[in-house]
């Protein structure tokens, strides 16, 4: 059996592939999926935890976090959409009217 | 089979549930009628927002003094809930107020803005009265959410849409953190009741304490904490000015609130290895926000900066951790709300269609054009100083006072000093008003009742707070205090005779 | 979950979160999302999870991700380069997420034996009443937020990208 | 005595500010600002009249609960320290509006109003607060209309003035709150309760190093609101740049207030760190008598040479203070009375002269006393008075302070004296080059005289600048038994230092001093 | 251990046969049906030499057509488009097929086989949570459309491909609820379970059929099936006349075969879908696992073998007469217009979806059935 903290070092590697992501990349669409990332490698903590309780705590929040994101994918695109049609782009870098 | 669900297992209980569901229906009550209404003539909506928060205050009202903890520990029932659930409705009632004018101007649409507002307001709520962590953050994101979309609302506008963005992907980002940190509590604990975290104690494993590093970082992004406050200016400068009031205020409330209930009533056990680390933030935060603001010239923006100023003033409170500074900060934060709404109010004022008139500049010689608008806007200024007898002042001067009480000397100092840097940004509007000629056109505040009827309310406001506090600091006590669930610690007494 | 399969999944699924960020065309940075996305549903499914590990392939990869590959070709976007970010930041960046992962991994790999590990697991566990279960009960608040979050977001997504109308706007762009 | 008089003293002025926004017109404005100052006026001769000069404890006494969650309370009251510089106040912001009405504010009166009848609030609060809390508010509450006074109306690089006044002195106060809150807390441990109340404060035991960082923090907020000479930089744009109005205030109220702030509150508070730090106050002191009266020397500018006076001049104050004895200290509080009356008085003369040339520059002046001589006679008695003429103000207070200061440490006097001496030089050099030789310059011939107005405000001045030369003694009977008291806490020291066995010439400054009174 | 390997391993294989060859002969059943409706011939050259005929024989035009077709297809040339991103391409049909396929592994083709005294679950794969596999998998199936559409570098393919996608994700909604419906009436996400729950009689005659109490599910699930196959009516991601052939207009050889036996493989998998969800499955009216019991309460017992083979034909004569079902709808409809399209998925299906929800909830709290 593969104890759950090879679960979370897991959650934690993939945490910080998405947190690289989102810093290094430039594309918005890019940084935004980074972030999906993020929450996916918390949700397999939860889950890892989840199950080393023993409760359905872990899972529910898992749940939880599905429907935020979808929430936020839907808001996030609007967003992204609203902004290319006024600017053409999707670059982080070239969208600063204002300093970023 | 199914397993049938009793309903009896679930702890239901009308108390702290019943403003919430009235905002949430009225939101989409306003979303339907909204339906025919053009954006032009959104003003009813508003009306209509007023309603649905007046009835939601009444409705919270009977939660005074009660002491429950409701729906298997999702919600909390007692008087720091209360206070919450008012000052951020009372801040809402405020933004649609000065809103009604504006978005019917800025050609926002109504229903939509409205409708958020009330949205967002109920994720703020929710975030005041959670009991576990999950509805911390399904609040926050309810909250958020609503924002990053309020923020985007003025769709032609290019500022608006980046501040959408920028507010959208940092907001993400940050949640991320603030997720991580829960599922690290999570797995310390074994569950996501705030209250099992109260009996942690200090020496608890590395995973809580990563974990709750982890909330300090999610936390941080949304009360705007250096070094998680990238976002700020530009948000704040590119969304529509109501909006920003919004944030300013509400956003803030309530990351507060459920900063506070986290850190300062129910991980107090473990204090002594996050204080230290707020102590940090504290004082960068004070100290980066006071010395960028004193290079702004858009008065938006130097009241992001400004605001990212008062977190740090609000967080040297956090640092203490004490019951007094407990009480400090909502004192605080009620301050603080009335006089950033006032501002931001007196910044719509300004804009005219097209024309958002928000530097200092546009500012110049409103002293003598409009006096009246001039002598509130300086009201608020010296207020977000310290100058008494304002609110403001009695706010720094609680949360000074709980600091130096518990022996932060050098803290309380680096604040002071940051206070008297901040002064002299404060002060340059001031100066523009009163003594420049040559600024922008006003439209007539005289012809807009709403909008002085919002401005008016934070000034009155914020004078009455600050010159007779006694009323307000016994309510932020009694409610900070009613967050343990134990009696109000004595620890003053009344003046001998 | 045995060994072997939890190693496979787990050097899948690095590599394919390697790939959200190296590729340089968004729809493969999609693509690999949506395989890091099933490999974790997997990954749920092995820790008995069953329910959540589906409604993940469900929810996210089928339904969430797809919604993003809608508006990679809306905007037509094509493959960029990746340099770009503050050589600084993209530094800064490196080092603290080397830090972090080096932190989480010393202190998550050398966590004592969680609690609940040796007891063994509810017949239900991972079942779909169980979980609802919860959700009806102990996360009934909580279940409800949610309706209220989805329609924020359709509100959201319909108030930020429809299209702008003449006359609705002041700028009054096509 | 009981009543409400001294609330009524001090927010009568705010309920005038109010009215005052109401009228329509400026000469109205100017009306009934002038009237609304003379009810405070008249209230604060009532003061006078009742007050008890045998009672060294406060007078007037009001005493409600304001926050108690925090301990504070609304207590007010007035003592021989305090009692002529309501006064002062009183009759110096009615001369001042009475002054600026007739021509030298000439847009905006309302607003000016307004603010000088705040000021006046915030001066008479801080000066009948006895809860530190409530004094606080008062002394923040002055800084900012005074901001305004100075930021509106002022000349030349008035903002930059104002700026820099606003922020050295918050600068100050914001550290003398950490200093209270401090000490509140402190106090909690032996008092159980909190209060912002000085009487409970004094009670407080303090180890000596923080007794000296809590000094430390009231001595800076003081030292530069008098100000003392390395913080006094503020002072000379401030004052400058200033209307004359509020020059006249700053000087001759304002900047009282550190010295007052003193006396009340960081000397009582800690009086073995007072007495310890004696020496480098009076050090700061003589520096700034004589390094303010050098720069007066050399000053081009009319106002910027008085305003540096003041340094010299409070000087002096801070000096009589630190003696820590009856002499010293009675002078002081005699002195701060004539320095607002002097100082005063020749701010409002910079004034008229400034007003008729627009310019501060002596060398655009010459030969006035041929062309405007009762402006030219007045400030022959104002300067003399300033210089300490004796037989007017001046003289009483300097001397004392000198015998204090002598009594103290002789070599202090003996600077401090150099000190009196240069001030008379550069005071006596100025009017020679303003008033005397020929007229240089030809706008200079046909200036006119002073008006009615002028010299209905400058009348009282003089009358007070007689008055408090020929008779001090009522004034320092009422003075006595206040810093009589205030003494016995520093009383250890004092007796040690009197215990030095008395040369001659203190013998005989003695026995002046006693024939003097 | 190895034994049961070789079981599943029996069964995985003959469920794909199952699948593939049916799929096989639907391409030849259209063409053939699509003549018979329009009355003309239809495929009728692809006779070796003509042999058969010659001799007399029935006309093999059946097999020649399985065997020419996919011959021709696979002997073609395989074009990939200039600017086309290469491997997305090579991905896409495949990412398409496989979906499809491995949801069949959860369908039950027939009750348990006893032989000896080993229980073998006709099912190749027995999940408890079928019904959420199905869901995901269906899920999943978007994206060999979409990228196909997307990876052929032309402006028809991407439009069919983002219609395509469109199109699935809205009706997998309604898909979805009323596969919720029919989940909540059986309390089981099994389909071997409801397969046996749909087992026995009401009224002592009528099959105890999902339809008879999910009609509006079943209704629902039709439609959204079809048009998550994207066949006429609701084949806008391909219609010829708009966009050639929609996403995989680039495609030549045998990506397009593949592609072909997906549309076919996914009419076979919404015919198995519904069989088992409304229709019984492999069950036989009034067969029970040791016979008939005939309403008029007449019994003829069978062996098991018997039944479970009953069970199979009965469930593949079910799933061939939905497909036919579903050929019918193509030739004898008329095309949607797009955006009648989507007000149906979303105006249409899903309110009724969740109405049906709804209904279903409240009966079962109510009457506790």
């Amino acid at each position: 059996m593969v104890p759950p903290s090879y679960f979370m070092g897991l959650s934690a590697v993939l945490f910080c592939i998405g947190v690289l992501g989102v810093l290094l990349r430039r594309n918005i669409i890019i940084i935004f999926m980074s972030i999906e990332l993020m929450l996916n490698a918390v949700n397999l903590a939860f889950v890892a935890l989840s199950r080393a309780w023993g409760n359905v705590d872990g899972q529910a929040i898992v749940f939880f976090v599905m429907t935020v994101a979808a929430a936020e994918a839907a808001v996030g695109l609007g967003i992204i959409l609203m902004i290319f049609r006024n600017r053409e782009t999707v670059n982080a870098d070239e969208i600063n009217l204002m300093r970023w | 089979m199914t397993t049938a669900v009793s309903l009896a297992a679930i702890n239901f209980n009308w108390l702290p549930i019943l403003p919430l569901l009235v905002v949430t229906a009225g939101a989409m009550v306003v979303l339907l009628a909204g339906v025919r209404v053009s954006d032009r003539d959104s003003e009813g909506l508003g009306w209509l927002s007023l309603v649905v928060i007046a009835i939601a205050v009444a409705t919270s009202l009977p939660m005074l003094g009660a002491q429950q903890v409701t729906f298997s520990g999702a919600l909390v029932a007692d008087d720091f809930t209360v206070f919450f659930y008012i000052v951020i409705l009372l801040a809402a009632a405020v933004i649609v107020l000065m809103s009604l004018d504006y978005v019917a101007d800025e050609g926002l649409p109504g229903a939509e803005y409205y409708a958020l507002v009330l949205f967002a307001t109920a994720g703020m709520m929710l975030m005041a009265a959670a009991g576990d962590l999950i509805i911390i953050f399904l609040g926050l994101e309810t909250m958020s959410i609503s924002v990053y979309i309020l923020a985007g609302l003025a769709r032609t506008d290019v500022r608006s849409n980046e501040a959408a963005m920028k507010y959208f992907l940092l907001g993400a980002f940050s949640t991320g953190f603030l997720l991580y940190g829960i599922a690290l509590v999570y797995g310390a604990t074994g569950t996501i009741k705030l209250h099992a975290l109260s009996t942690l104690a200090v020496g608890a494993s590395p995973m809580l304490l990563l974990g709750v590093g982890l909330l300090l970082i999610g936390f941080g992004f949304k009360v705007a904490a250096v070094p998680f406050h990238m976002w700020t200016p530009d948000v704040y400068e590119g969304a529509p000015t109501s909006v920003t009031a919004f944030m300013a205020v509400g956003v803030k409330l309530a990351a507060f609130a459920a900063f506070l209930r986290v850190f300062l009533v129910h991980l107090l056990g473990v204090q002594s290895d996050w204080s230290i680390v707020l102590w940090v933030l504290a004082v960068l935060t004070m100290t980066t926000g006071n010395i960028v603001a004193l290079m702004q010239t858009n008065l938006k923006r130097m009241l992001a900066y400004s605001a990212i100023a008062h977190a740090g003033y609000i967080l040297v409170a956090m640092t203490v951790g004490s019951s007094a500074a407990g009480a400090a900060i909502l004192y605080y934060l009620l301050g603080y709300a009335f006089t950033n709404l006032g501002a931001f109010a007196i910044l719509i004022a300004m804009a005219r269609r097209g024309h958002p008139h928000e530097t200092i500049a546009d500012l110049r010689g409103l002293g003598t054009r409009e006096p009246a608008l001039a002598g509130a806007m300086a009201i608020m200024l010296f207020s977000l100083t310290g100058v008494p007898p304002l609110a403001g002042f009695v706010g720094k001067f609680s949360i000074f006072s709980a600091a130096l009480n518990a022996g932060y000397v050098w803290l309380v100092v680096i604040a002071v000093l940051n206070s008297v840097m901040s002064a002299y940004y404060y002060l340059r509007p001031i100066v523009a008003m009163y003594t420049d000629t040559g600024g922008a056109e006003v439209v007539r505040i005289g012809s807009r009742p709403a909008l002085i009827a919002a401005i008016a309310i934070a000034v009155i406001a914020t004078v009455i707070i600050g010159i007779y506090p006694q009323p307000y600091m016994a309510a932020s006590t009694s409610a900070f205090t009613s967050a343990f669930g134990k009696p109000p610690l004595a620890t003053t007494a009344s003046l001998h005779p | 979950m045995p060994l072997l399969p939890f190693l496979f999944l787990a050097a899948l699924s690095i590599i394919f979160a390697a790939g959200v960020i190296l590729q340089r065309h968004p729809v493969h940075s999609l693509l690999s999302l949506v395989l890091t996305l099933v490999v974790i549903g997997i990954l749920f499914i092995g820790l008995d999870a069953t329910t959540v590990g589906f409604l993940q392939m469900i929810v996210y990869a089928g339904a969430i991700k797809v919604l993003f590959l809608f508006v990679i070709w809306l905007l037509n976007l094509q493959s960029q380069p990746i340099e770009g970010g503050h050589l600084a930041l993209k530094f800064v960046g490196a080092l603290g997420s080397a830090a972090l992962i080096a932190e989480l991994l010393v202190f998550v790999l050398h966590l004592p034996p969680p609690v609940g590990h040796s007891k063994p697991l509810a017949l239900d566990y991972g079942s779909i009443g169980k979980l609802a279960q919860g959700l009806f009960t102990d996360y009934l608040v909580a279940f409800e937020v949610t309706s209220i979050l989805l329609l924020v977001g359709v509100v959201g997504a319909v108030a930020l990208a429809r299209r702008t109308t003449a006359g609705s706007a002041p700028g009054g762009a096509p | 005595m009981g009543g409400y008089w001294l609330s009524a003293l001090v927010f009568m002025p705010l309920l005038g500010a109010a009215f005052v926004t109401l009228q329509s017109d400026e000469r109205a404005a100017w009306r009934s600002a002038f009237i609304f100052s003379l009810i405070p006026l008249a209230i604060s001769f009532y003061v006078l009249a009742a007050f008890d000069a045998r009672d060294a404890g406060y007078q007037f006494v009001e005493h409600y609960n304001w926050i108690p969650h925090f301990g504070v309370s609304y207590h007010i009251g007035v003592d021989g320290i305090s009692l002529f510089l309501l006064l002062l106040t009183t009759i110096l912001i009615s001369l001042s509006l009475l002054y600026s009405g007739g021509g030298d504010i000439e847009f905006r009166a309302r607003e000016f109003c307004f603010f000088m009848l705040v000021l006046e609030t915030g001066l008479l609060g801080a000066l009948v607060s006895i809860d530190l809390f409530l004094f606080y508010v008062f002394w923040e509450v002055m800084l900012v209309p005074m901001y305004f006074l100075i930021g509106i109306w002022g000349h030349g690089r008035k903002i930059y003035a104002a700026f820099k006044f606003i922020l050295y002195t918050m600068l100050g106060s914001l550290l003398m709150l950490v200093a209270i809150l401090y000490l509140v807390f402190k106090a909690r441990s032996t008092l159980g309760h909190l209060s912002f109340d000085l009487p409970d404060l004094m009670t407080v035991p303090l180890t000596m190093t923080e007794a000296r960082w809590l000094f430390a923090g009231f001595a800076l907020a003081f030292a530069i609101k008098v100000p003392m000479w390395p913080v006094h930089t503020w002072l000379p744009d401030a004052h400058t740049e200033a209307p004359t109005a509020g020059s006249v205030i700053l000087a001759g109220v304002m900047l009282k207030m550190g010295t007052y702030g003193f006396l009340r509150f960081a000397i009582p508070l800690f009086p073995d760190v007072a007495a310890e730090a004696a020496p480098i106050f009076m050090a700061l002191a003589v520096v700034g008598i004589i390094f303010g009266a050098l720069v007066a020397l050399v000053q081009p500018d009319l106002k910027r040479l008085v305003a540096y006076s003041s340094v010299s001049h409070l000087g002096f104050v801070v000096l009589g203070m630190f003696a820590l004895n009856p002499q010293g200290m009675e002078g002081a509080v005699y002195q701060m009375l004539n320095h607002g009356v002097s100082t005063g008085a020749l701010f409002l003369l910079v004034g008229m002269v400034y007003l008729r040339r627009h310019t501060r520059e002596i060398a655009e002046f010459g030969g006035l006393w041929h062309s405007i001589p009762v402006y030219a006679g007045i400030f022959m008695v104002v300067m003399l008075s300033s210089a300490g003429l004796p037989g007017l103000n001046g003289f009483v207070g300097e001397f004392l302070i000198l015998l204090g200061a002598y009594l103290h440490t002789w070599l202090a006097a003996v600077f401090a004296v150099s000190g009196l001496i240069l001030g008379a030089l550069y005071l006596f050099y100025a009017y020679e080059r303003v008033m005397f030789g020929p007229i240089t310059r030809d706008v200079n011939r046909s200036l006119p005289d002073l008006s009615r107005r002028e010299v209905a405000v400058m009348a009282p001045l003089l009358a007070l600048m007689f008055l408090m030369g020929f008779f001090p003694r009522p004034l320092l009977n009422r003075i006595e038994p206040s810093v009589a008291a205030l003494l016995q806490r520093t009383h250890s020291h004092v007796a040690r230092i009197d215990s030095h066995p008395p040369t001659p010439a203190v013998v005989a400054a003695a026995t002046r001093t006693a024939n003097l009174r | 251990m190895l034994i049961e390997l070789l079981i599943g391993a029996i069964k995985a294989i003959i469920v794909l046969l199952m699948v593939l060859n049916l799929s096989a002969i639907l391409l030849w059943f259209e063409r053939k049906g699509s003549a018979l409706i329009q009355d003309r011939i239809g495929a009728n050259r692809a006779a070796i030499t003509g042999v058969g005929r010659r001799l007399g024989l029935p006309n093999l035009g059946f097999v020649n057509t399985l065997m020419a077709d996919p011959l021709k297809l696979f002997t073609k040339e395989d074009f990939v488009p200039a600017g086309a991103d290469k491997f997305l391409h090579a991905l896409a049909p495949f990412l398409a097929m496989f979906p499809v396929l491995i949801t069949f592994a959860v369908v039950p083709f027939g009750d348990t086989l006893i032989i000896g005294d080993r229980h073998i679950n006709l099912q190749a794969a027995n999940l408890n949570v079928a019904a959420l596999y199905i869901l995901a998998t269906i899920g999943l199936g978007v994206y060999g459309v979409a990228l196909g559409g997307w990876a052929s570098n032309n402006r028809w393919a991407l439009l069919g491909g983002i219609r395509a996608t469109a199109q699935m994700i809205s009706y997998e909604l309604a898909m979805g609820l009323a596969i919720v419906s029919v989940v909540m009436t059986y309390g089981t996400l099994d389909l071997q379970e409801m397969c046996r729950a749909q087992g026995g009689v009401w009224f002592g005659w009528l099959p105890r059929w999902g339809i008879f109490v999910q009609p509006v599910a079943f209704l629902l699930l039709l439609t959204a099936g079809m048009a998550e196959t994207k066949r006429v009516p609701f084949d806008l991601p391909e219609g010829e006349s708009e966009l050639i052939a929609g996403y995989f207009t680039e495609y030549s050889g045998g990506k397009q075969a593949v592609f072909m036996l997906v549309d076919f493989a996914e009419i076979v998998l919404v015919s198995a879908l519904i069989t088992t969800f409304f229709f019984g499955g492999w069950q036989f009216p009034w067969l029970y696992p040791d016979g008939f019991h005939l309403p008029g309460g007449a019994f003829f017992a069978l062996p098991n073998v018997a039944v479970a083979i009953i069970g199979i034909i009965s469930f593949t004569v079910k799933v061939v007469a939905f497909c036919w079902l579903q050929i019918l709808a193509r030739w004898t409809l008329p095309r949607f217009r797009y955006d009648q399209l989507m007000r149906l998925g979303w105006k249409g299906l899903l309110p009724v979806a969740l109405a049906n929800v709804v209904v279903t909830a409240c009966v079962i709290v109510l009457g506790g059935v």
